[in-house]
């Protein structure tokens, strides 16, 4: 058998040097040539790709004063073997909105990560924030100190709000139906309470796309997506339409004949929308850029309840408001949030998220409580069973009434 | 409660974005007009001002130390102004106005061992999760799979034409931090093998929470040795390690059962199919590190299925939903098995209802 | 264990069918080679041997008394050589080979009340069951509420043009032995009032097997005047009445809440789109005999919706899928609410999990 | 307030005897001519227009010597009011295969039902059989005797096999893809003892439908729905689909645009029809069914599990066998049924219908069981969630095995 990663190098974590894709390898071996948190990272990780498992244990409550979240503990299980990574907790360090850099912003970041910590990163977690991998508890502290100083703060983890993100959105794409930016650097500062503080019944998630090409898979990924979207008509350049098809683009099978509704039709000269019956799915606009755009009056789609498999199966979210302008200060956004947390929280168990809770109590009864009006868009289609909780019901003495 | 005397910040939230934009975004903020395509890795956003901006996209392995990061700052200072940002899919990309830049800084970029590509058509990089680096959860590495499924896939980020857009995914555990339940195609990371029981469990659960962790009620209260603990019915188990993480006294991981699973066909756009959960396709592939040669070749065997029979813009999912179920089975060769048949809460509406059926 | 000593026959089974086939059937029994409709409720099939068989389609209310039955059988001795037959949707069909008879067949059946028509793309007879007839479980009249329906509709039946195929069923309640769960429009009666507990259940039911009937768990065992019963959480009852299906002594029916509901979009034929369920469109209509007037026109006003709008050979699912259901209450007027709501247990899967929305 | 149809007349009844539909009210008062069962049926009936309510009770077990189906016992809940329906009965006679008849046949059946019961009938009930709607218990035995002297038997009532029945199917219509009327009768004399004798956990129906059109319901309405279909190509006579073009048929709009899988090509002169992806759905057959016919290499895919809402939610049935060979003696599906009735007998809890125990259990597991080999057709689509019981794995000592 091969060496098992004690003192005798690192022979499989170095096939994964090999290949043009950027390797995480050659990444841990920069760290370890300065650092013996890298040196022994990479002897825990040879280990681990010997014995095909992993060598982690559960997390312990570490933290940084005041804070709930923002820092996830980890213990390595064989202490007295890599004494050097015996704590290696990380941090999820809030992200710009758009995940923007100035280099100096990075170089400062990378200035306090190797003062306090193994100098690794994620850029970044999968929810968005800043990952720095791998610290000891008494560094957890200094480390938020100087983040701070700089204009750095945790973000979530834990039965929290977690960190907000987005799409590129107005910044970069022509398609951004409103300031997803804005938006979530705006949600993100009037919810630092609940970011940082876990009080929920479980974690909260909140996505911002720009439209419905969805760019940050909010509707999968959040248990708030927001997805922004038109209610106009779809902007035509006829001129480039026909640059298009003569470019190359057959226009009937690749852009009309997929259009999910069929609500396009191009006669060889002129590109007909009928904009009533568009569901607004972006392909048409997604396959001529330069000659379609979406409509004027622009706003997002709301919706509830993504979240992964554990326990009751994975969701994707669903229409909770099909159209909603957003405009600074985005109160009617705040509102709902809040009417939702306040529902979720009084009747949410614990570790349910969002969707599970809707689910569970019914979405008639949810829109009843946060106060919002039933509405077809919210379904796929009516039900199919015949169970229904009819809530009035006369008695023998007042007829005329209920209903 | 503070401790120290000293005045602590906190609560700050992050830095504002805009400190961090560049100035021609700035002006153009909101304004773009549209944008092209002008090679792998290279697109280019015009504003209504007619001002250009040049995107540069690069690969990441995301997992990276702080000499990777200054390097790249020291390439945004160098071509950019010192501007750049990272994408969703945990992709570098750099933001330029001088046109004159873009192949410079290309080649800066493959020196350092980063290709260019994504853009458009293309597979990009692939999300995932801690794995065997940091994780307690993980059946399987992350960042090391993802890597040989990149080194594999490395012409279809570069350029090489593909119909669509194909999205992969990597979570090392049930818990699906990748999200990778929606993506063209996902590599999952599975335990096949109930929690094993340790001594002294009562010292760290609850047990009425760890009982009520499982969703099969497989897990029951019992006395061992004289103290509270669980027992598991393990014809019962469907190894989710739910109860793993409320209760660090049952590990799930075991080097002989754990391994990975390909799931197809799902997506989170709302371009032309709703978004949609990927399907499972492999129930089980064995962990084989370094390099995971049965994951590589099941991953390229269904990315070549799809390639050679999709139309264009034509999803996975999409793909298969117009050629059916039997004839992706057919076509990558992957055998039918009873794994792949639904058996949890919703699995009756998976069942094919319906006599509208390809014989033979 | 017979008590009887004369010879007692069992078991022998429906009469072979050959013997009630005519003989142009016998002859060309598998060879026929096509069918023609050639006027409302005729139509001709032709054999390979070019043998002619024509069909004349009767309009019946299925609840009939041997006279009619008697009738019925005068009829086909004069036109048809004795021989005829009913449908799966309870109309009668003669069989006859000479196209001469047609007519006065025709005017013989109208003579005596029964409408030709119902094939084609039609309106044809709407399938349902006892009601307050001869059923204990009934929410309304079956025979009652379809004579009114069909009444209304009588035009579409004999021949007024529409799209394609539209197929009514009504079950008188949850039963649903109508099987009105797969049609274009069901008319559904419903219970609204949760059963009423009589005194002395215990002598007629087994108290646990009435506790495990109830699909939502809101019967608990009880004592009521020192005798075992049970107790209803009204909160948890949605009136299926599967309770009183096992137990007599918990009556649902209720006059002052019982009523109908409508559904709408269902289908069983492979054609064009799968077979599917139907789907709520109103909650709660009032019983209101004998006329029905409320449930007659909400029938035809969705009858009318769909004739407006549909395209040829679509099915009311078919014409809903691709208006979207917004556009269907848009365009009824039927007020969306809460109930519309699935709440069961796949609920979740029919909440809109996409932005695929028809913005106003 | 209007009569309440005791002595008074049916006032409320009456105004169903107008409006151009047949009235069963009418059908009702000739009856009511000669007997005084028909009578009191008509005063209950009025009574209940009035009360909005019915008037039945739940029914006792009543039948006749050595069934234990075929007779639904019904009691009026106002025995003393209406002595002659105190007793209601309804007997379901199991009518031939596809329900043709002679008039002799039904003369024989009136006969019958005048000198033992109401004279009253549902020419058919849902299921399929004759009702003979009302007679006394002392009746039931009597009318019993004489209806097997000619010819016919009881049908199925209660847990246990369900009168089967089909569609006219080779008698009369040209897309038989099997001979439904030949199978369901074998079928039922096969199962004569399983119609007759309750021994099931819950009811049990099939439906044999001879193509896609599926003109019985079987989908919806049979626990095993027996639906024919072919494997080969669409018979095509090209001048009959040129016909059809001139005679009016927009063969582009009305027919291929409406193809579920668009295999289907219409160039103005030729009509192509890619046969692999052809689901069988019928809609282009059905369109010109002088120009189309099914293929000649014909079967029928079984499906399993369809039921009514009570409990679990309304089931359509699913494939179980995509393509059998149907032809004398049927062994191949009297086996399959008959292993499927083991494992339901088996295993199926009291009123748990076939589909509910799929469900339960799994339709992989349930596949083992009755010994049929999964294949991708039995799905519309792999499982979306990631909770598989895996069955097999290594034990510490045995790497090599397993698997
Ligand atoms: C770091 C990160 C993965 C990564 O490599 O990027 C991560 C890592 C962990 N996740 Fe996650 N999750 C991360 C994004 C996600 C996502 C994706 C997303 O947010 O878009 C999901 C799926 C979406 C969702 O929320 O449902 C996700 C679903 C989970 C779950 C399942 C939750 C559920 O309701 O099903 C758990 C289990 C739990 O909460 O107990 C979990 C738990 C965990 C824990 C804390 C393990 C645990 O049980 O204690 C992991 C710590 C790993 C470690 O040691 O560092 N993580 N987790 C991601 C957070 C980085 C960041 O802040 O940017
Ligand atoms: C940079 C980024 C947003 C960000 O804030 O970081 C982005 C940017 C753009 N996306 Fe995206 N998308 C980005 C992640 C996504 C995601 C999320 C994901 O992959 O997890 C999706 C949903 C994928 C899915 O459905 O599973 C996504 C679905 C799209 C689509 C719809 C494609 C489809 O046919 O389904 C388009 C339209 C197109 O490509 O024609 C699009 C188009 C674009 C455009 C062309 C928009 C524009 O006008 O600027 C941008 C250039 C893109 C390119 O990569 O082709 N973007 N885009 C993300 C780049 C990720 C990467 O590094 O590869
Ligand atoms: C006589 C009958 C079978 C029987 O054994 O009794 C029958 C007979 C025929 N059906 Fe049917 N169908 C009969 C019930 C059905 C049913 C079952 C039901 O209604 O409960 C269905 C499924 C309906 C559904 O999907 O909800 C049915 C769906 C079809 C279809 C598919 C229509 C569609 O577009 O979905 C066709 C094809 C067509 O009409 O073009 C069809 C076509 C036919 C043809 C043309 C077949 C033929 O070549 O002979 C027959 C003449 C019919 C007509 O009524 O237009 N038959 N047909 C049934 C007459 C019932 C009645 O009195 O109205
Ligand atoms: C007579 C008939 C209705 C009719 O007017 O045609 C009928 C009448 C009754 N059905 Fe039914 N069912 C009849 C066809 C159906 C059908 C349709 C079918 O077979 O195609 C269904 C739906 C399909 C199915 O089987 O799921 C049906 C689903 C039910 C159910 C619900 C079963 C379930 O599993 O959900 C019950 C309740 C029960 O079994 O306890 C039921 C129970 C009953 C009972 C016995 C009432 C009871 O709870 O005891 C009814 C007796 C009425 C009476 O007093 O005469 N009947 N029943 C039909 C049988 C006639 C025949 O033999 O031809
Ligand atoms: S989601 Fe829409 S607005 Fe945002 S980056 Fe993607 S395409 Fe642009
Ligand atoms: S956006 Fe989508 S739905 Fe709207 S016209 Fe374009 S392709 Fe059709
Ligand atoms: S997917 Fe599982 S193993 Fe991987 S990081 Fe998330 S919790 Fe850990
Ligand atoms: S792994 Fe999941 S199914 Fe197995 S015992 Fe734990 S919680 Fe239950
Ligand atoms: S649907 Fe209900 S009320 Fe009507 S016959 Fe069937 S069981 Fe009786
Ligand atoms: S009617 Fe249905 S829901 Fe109500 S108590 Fe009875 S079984 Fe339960
Ligand atoms: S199901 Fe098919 S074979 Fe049977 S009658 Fe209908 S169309 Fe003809
Ligand atoms: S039978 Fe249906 S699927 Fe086959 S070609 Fe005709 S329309 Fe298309």
């Amino acid at each position: 058998m091969a060496d098992s990663g004690g003192n005798g190098g690192t022979p499989m974590l170095d096939e994964l040097e090999k290949g043009p894709w950027p390797s995480f390898v050659t990444e841990i071996k920069e760290i370890a040539k300065d650092k013996d948190v890298g040196k022994a990272l990479l002897a825990l990780l040879e280990r681990s790709y010997h014995e095909k498992i992993g060598h982690w244990k559960h997390g312990g409550i570490v933290g940084v004063l005041g804070y709930g979240g923002g820092v996830i503990g980890r213990y390595s299980d064989l202490p007295d073997e890599f004494p050097d990574i015996a704590h290696f907790h990380t941090l999820r360090v809030n992200m710009p909105s758009g995940w923007f850099y100035t280099s100096d912003a990075l170089r400062t970041i990378c200035d306090i990560w190797d003062r306090h910590g193994s100098g690794l990163t994620n850029m970044h977690g999968s929810t968005g924030d800043i990952i720095l991998l791998g610290t000891t508890t008494d560094e957890l502290e200094p480390t938020f100190k100087e983040l701070t100083d700089s204009g750095f703060d945790l973000g979530g983890s834990g039965s929290d709000l977690r960190t907000p993100s987005c799409c590129v959105g107005p910044a970069r794409c022509e398609w951004a139906c409103y300031d997803t930016l804005n938006l979530t650097n705006d949600l993100t500062q009037h919810f630092q309470d609940e970011l940082h503080r876990p009080a929920f019944p479980y974690k909260y998630k909140i996505k911002a796309a720009g439209c419905p090409n969805d760019c940050v898979a909010s509707v999968a990924r959040a248990d708030m997506s927001i997805i922004g979207t038109w209610r106009d008509e779809i902007q035509i350049d006829q001129a480039e339409v026909k640059a298009a098809a003569a470019d190359g683009l057959n226009i009937e099978r690749d852009v009309c004949s997929r259009c999910p509704t069929k609500c396009i039709e191009w006669d060889g000269s002129t590109l007909e929308i009928d904009d009533v019956n568009c569901v607004k799915c972006m392909h048409c606009i997604n396959a001529m850029p330069k000659a379609l755009r979406p409509g004027k009056d622009r706003g997002a789609t709301i919706l509830l309840g993504a979240k992964a498999p554990i326990v009751e199966g994975a969701m994707l979210s669903s229409v909770l408001v099909p159209f909603m302008k957003l405009e600074e200060p985005y109160d009617d956004l705040k509102d709902l949030i809040e009417r939702i947390w306040d529902f979720w929280g009084e009747h949410g168990k614990n570790r349910e998220r969002v969707g599970e809770l809707i689910q569970r109590v019914g979405l008639g009864n949810f829109l009843e409580a946060i106060e919002v009006e039933p509405v077809p868009e919210m379904i796929a289609h009516p039900r199919e069973n015949p169970y229904v909780f009819y809530e009035e019901y006369y008695e023998e003495d007042d007829e005329g009434e209920g209903e | 409660m503070a401790t120290a005397m000293e005045p602590r910040k906190t609560d700050i939230g992050p830095p504002h974005y805009e400190k961090f934009l560049p100035p021609i975004i700035k002006q153009n903020y909101g304004k773009w007009k549209y944008h092209e395509i002008l090679k792998p890795g290279v697109m280019v956003h015009v504003g209504e001002s007619g001002d250009k901006l040049f995107t540069v996209r690069a690969a990441s392995p995301r997992l990276m130390g702080t000499p990777k990061i200054r390097k790249f700052a020291e390439l945004a200072d160098k071509y950019c102004g010192g501007y750049l940002r990272f994408t969703s899919r945990n992709n570098v990309e750099f933001l330029l106005t001088d046109e004159a830049n873009i192949d410079p800084l290309i080649a800066d970029l493959q020196g350092l061992g980063h290709a260019v590509g994504g853009i458009g058509n293309a597979i990009s990089n692939i999300v995932h999760t801690q794995g065997w680096v940091h994780c307690h959860s993980a059946a399987t590495d992350a960042s090391g799979v993802v890597k040989c499924v990149m080194d594999d896939l490395h012409d279809y980020f570069t350029g090489k034409e593909i119909p669509g857009k194909l999205r992969i995914a990597l979570a090392c555990c049930l818990n699906m931090c990748g999200a990778v339940h929606c993506s063209d195609i996902a590599i999952l990371g599975i335990h096949r093998r109930p929690p094993k029981i340790q001594g002294g469990l009562h010292k760290v659960c609850e047990v009425p929470n760890v009982v009520a962790s499982c969703p099969t009620a497989a897990i029951r209260p019992a006395t061992v040795d004289g103290a509270q603990s669980v027992e598991i019915d393990e014809e019962n188990c469907m190894f989710c390690a739910n109860c793993f993480s409320v209760c660090p006294a049952l590990p799930m991981a075991d080097a002989l059962n754990d391994g990975l699973s390909i799931w197809v066909g799902g997506k989170v756009s709302n371009a032309r199919a709703e978004p949609r959960f990927s399907k499972l396709a492999i129930p089980f592939l064995p962990n084989n590190p370094p390099r995971w040669p049965e994951v590589t070749d099941a991953v390229r065997n269904i990315v070549e299925v799809w390639i050679d029979g999709a139309r264009k813009y034509e999803r996975m999912g999409e793909f298969i939903d117009r050629i059916g179920w039997p004839k992706f089975f057919k076509l990558t060769g992957i055998e039918f098995q009873k794994e792949h048949i639904d058996d949890f809460k919703y699995a009756g509406l998976t069942y094919k209802r319906s006599a509208q059926i390809r014989h033979p």
